[in-house]
């Protein structure tokens, strides 16, 4: 069986734009964030139309309907992610998600001088609320460096640190280089020789993951991993930590508020057990909903079926740019794993210039230091541009694209 | 024994017999009303952090034990009548049954009070509450016993 | 000019709904949440049908469109409260506006022994960030009383304390008890006598105010407000923390990640100007638009007019449930100022059986404690059922809900 | 002088009657690239970050001062063709007028270039923000003039 990628495209109304220029949109910023489906915009305007209310406590039915579809959305995203529900912390995204993992279990489980190894590769939200960690409380950041010429991780100089970390960041699949990095590995060698053989906690900023993967975190053995739904056709302003059995109970607490207390009174409180605890506040009920709807919708298709669509319009597509004379492509994408993302730089034509001729043709690529200026840097370069594939994109969607940008460069350079 | 529809404790089809004579939601309520002042009650002076139920709306407190002949009591007081109600109906489903019984006893007999349509278990959140921390009880107790 | 109930409840799909009991919905749950009007869910629906993209170092149209219309939102949101765009912080809600406040503001502008000052009457979120706080630094926490046979906040006793005070969080408008407190004598009893003179910074817990009242933020003096887009027509997961020009430039940073930095290098990094550097991660791009389409629609009204009928509707309930044998009404309608909120007990029916049997004829109201358990305890209780009326509200409903009610007690008690 | 649509400065005016005999947008982004080269540049040695426009995309450096005569005087680069060859039209535009009028001269002229679709002063984002950093510091000399 293969995707047909017709009926997948009927799906989503954005795909049938027409630019006034009389160009159709072609969405190829999809690392950035993914287009929604209507069955998941339906559903959150069926929310607002018949079952709006505020949930928890829940006496009238109004109430009692949304919190039981607040709370089944968690049951249907945590199945998907292969853990239990009340471990799946809901937050905005994926960078709150870490913001949580530092607060509320890395400032109560980390102290002055503990190793904090992350990569080289990290988006921003997966590196500065470590440096804010560092900065308050004396966590030393380490840095696994990232190979230029291949792209990846030096893994030798992984290994060589994991026995002093702590605790391991990293970033499951890079936004960037469309990397998918070997987190099987990283998280065994820093169960078994982390922390000078007691194990290291292990942290993936999945963000890029969860689009082609899922995950089976508890079956990957990993602590925590971070993820956003506006990645995987779900609504913006959603997000979660997927946190261990083992580390749930290690987190203290993060916002504090209304739904995550359960008694309050003037000088102290006691607070819910996990998953409430961590969610302060009026919840996102309508996202919450809109989730869980992008999740039932992905669940008609094989992931590794996806997967493999995705990253075959990649690696298509990377090896046409490596044919231009001028381009250069950032990221191996001839290996089986991989996300949809390619990143490329012409050699005269400025990449803002370029991003702006390829949109003039309907082209929508993201261009920038995609929020990890670390790895720009040891890449030797400030910015990039993206393109990045997901399950609608076509082949011929992908060809249109190589030809236009060869006509700009042929006109402009 | 495999309790479910079709096939209900004879106490407990009693009431269930007794709620379907009556065609009117708002009078099968004042009938759980009168119900809830036949609750065998724990009282006041027991109530205690140990007996309490979490995750209700309301005060609701459960004491659990097998009698002499090792079936399963279960004695409770709530401060709502709706949820002491309910918890008299379930004292007459469950209360002489084996404890391993009761800790599968489907939560789905108040579906056949006919106070469905406004009280799903979802709905009414404090009994089901009840109702799981009973059957838990009723787990335990049943391996304490074996 | 008087509003025109029809066509503003024809804006309303849910409020026609009808239950399979053949009662409609007569939604009085306003202060927990409100309904959306149509052109709310519109506005999110056509974003993510035609515009949905990442914001921000824009280059293709959808990212410009998405930016200009994120970005709009926010002109939109700070036009209507009075107040600079850039000093309008998106947060998820009223409280992560708070914990923002305590973290962003507090931690760096409190120190240990310094007196926060807050009443009895806060919610919970309003309440927990604090005691967070005095744990974590160690600020001494002191409580304005409420007087439980007026209902209102013991201003002698404010009087009395402002002196030693810091800073103070107060709810604009109780969502229990419905009353506004006096917050323009609260603001300058602050500013003028607080903090030995030299002022105290005042936070105003404004959730309940924004549905009938728009703040007028610069003009007030107040150095914070924070309030929820959910309790004003807009969408769930969206709220604000509006700030003074004079505190904006003493915030620090709160969560860490991508959006909110302009430069990163893998040990320390410099943060965007507000209001991106308090936004962190990709934003709630469709709430925001949301919101703004909320504001728009309410812009139609006087709110005036607005705060008038809500007001009117919640006073003729309460003297109305006066008059029924064994309720006992918290709070004061009598005055001109106040929220649509009226919470009732009955002296033998336990609130949860009432409030059941109230949804059986289709009142949605809300029970138990409403987060402010301190307030609870003061007045001799622990839940209250609460009736709270908005703007799309009849006195027809109001007339319903106190005959239903009445109808409830003579059958049951 | 009111500057706006119909009333342009001679040489900018000049431009916008170059672009106008074009019809193909994509020709137009190319003269704008052939402005590019135009433009009189800051010399690299000369960037700081005092000199450096916050939010562009694009590295982009700009140095105002008033000639002689006291006229206005604005030299700038940027890396992004189509962001240098947009200050090459502006030095046209507001090179040798009075600083007051460069303070409030209004950024629409971009429009006249028929790259409207495209190229909306909210899309050329690092263009606008040059552009009112200009009229910042124009506003800045006029003051320091008068
Ligand atoms: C007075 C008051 N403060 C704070 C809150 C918390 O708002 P949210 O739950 O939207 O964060 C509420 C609403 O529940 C409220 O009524
Ligand atoms: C690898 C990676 N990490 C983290 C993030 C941050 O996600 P969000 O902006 O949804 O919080 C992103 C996306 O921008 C990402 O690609």
């Amino acid at each position: 069986m293969t995707l047909d990628l017709e009926a997948i495209r009927a799906d989503f109304p954005i795909l049938s734009r027409v630019f006034p220029s009389g160009h159709p949109l072609v969405y190829l910023d999809n690392a950035a964030t993914t287009q929604k489906p209507r069955q998941v915009i339906q559903a959150m305007t069926d929310y607002y139309e018949q079952h709006n209310s505020n949930v928890h406590r829940a006496v009238h039915t109004l109430a009692a309907e949304a919190t039981a579809a607040y709370e089944e959305a968690r049951i249907t995203i945590s199945d998907w992610f292969g853990l239990e529900p009340h471990r799946l912390l809901y937050t905005s995204g994926t960078t709150e998600a870490i913001n949580l993992c530092a607060h509320a279990w890395g400032r109560s489980n980390l102290e002055k001088g503990d190793v904090v190894l992350l990569t080289e590769m990290e988006h921003h939200s997966d590196l500065i609320p470590w440096q804010m960690l560092a900065k308050d409380i004396g966590v030393e950041l380490r840095f696994v460096p990232v190979d230029p010429e291949t792209y990846t991780l030096d893994m030798d100089a992984f290994e060589a640190t994991i026995g002093e970390a702590k605790f391991v960041g990293c970033v499951h699949t890079s936004n960037v280089l469309g990397v998918r990095n070997p987190v099987e590995r990283i998280i065994e060698l820093a169960k078994t020789r982390g922390n000078g053989g007691d194990g290291a906690v292990v942290l993936l900023d999945s963000a890029q993951a969860v689009a082609h993967d899922r995950l089976g975190f508890d079956a990957m053995g990993v602590d925590f991993a971070a993820c956003s739904a506006h990645k995987m056709c779900g609504p913006t302003g959603m997000g979660a930590l997927l946190v261990s059995e083992d580390r749930i109970g290690e987190m203290t607490h993060f916002l504090g508020g209304g739904d995550m207390i359960e008694e309050a009174w003037l000088d102290h409180a006691t607070y819910q057990p996990p998953p409430h605890r961590f969610e302060a506040g009026t919840p996102k009920i309508a996202e919450a909903i809109g989730w869980a709807a992008a999740i039932d919708w992905l669940s008609q298709f094989d992931m590794q079926e996806v997967s493999a669509h995705i990253l075959g319009l990649a690696r298509h597509t990377a090896a046409e740019l490596k044919q231009i004379e001028g381009i250069t492509v950032y990221g191996d994408h001839e290996g089986d794993l991989g996300s949809g993302a390619v990143s490329f730089l012409h050699d005269t034509l400025h990449s803002e210039d370029l991003a702006h001729f390829l949109d003039a043709g309907g082209f929508a690529v993201r261009t920038g230091h995609h929020c990890a200026q670390p790895l720009m840097r040891r890449l030797g370069i400030s910015a990039t541009n993206r393109a990045s594939f997901y399950l609608y994109n076509t082949m011929e969607e992908a060809d249109a694209f190589v030809t236009h940008l060869k006509g700009v460069i042929d006109r402009l350079s | 024994m495999d309790w479910g529809e079709g096939n209900w404790p004879a106490s407990l089809q009693e009431v269930i017999d007794e709620f379907s004579d009556v065609f009117d939601a708002m009078e099968r309520y004042e009938m759980l009303f009168d119900f809830a002042s036949e609750c065998t009650p724990l009282p006041m002076e027991e109530w205690c952090e140990d007996t309490r139920v979490h995750g209700c709306q309301s005060e609701a407190h459960v004491l659990c034990s097998l009698d002499d002949d090792g079936r399963f009591q279960m004695i409770g007081s709530a401060d709502a009548q709706i949820v002491q109600g309910l918890m008299a109906v379930a004292q007459k489903a469950i209360n002489g049954l084996p404890p391993e019984e009761v800790s599968t006893f489907p939560v789905t007999f108040t579906r056949e009070l006919g106070l469905h349509d406004s009280l799903s278990p979802n709905r009414a959140n404090g009994f089901l509450n009840m109702f799981t921390r009973v059957r838990q009880e009723a787990r335990k107790l049943a391996q304490g016993a074996a």
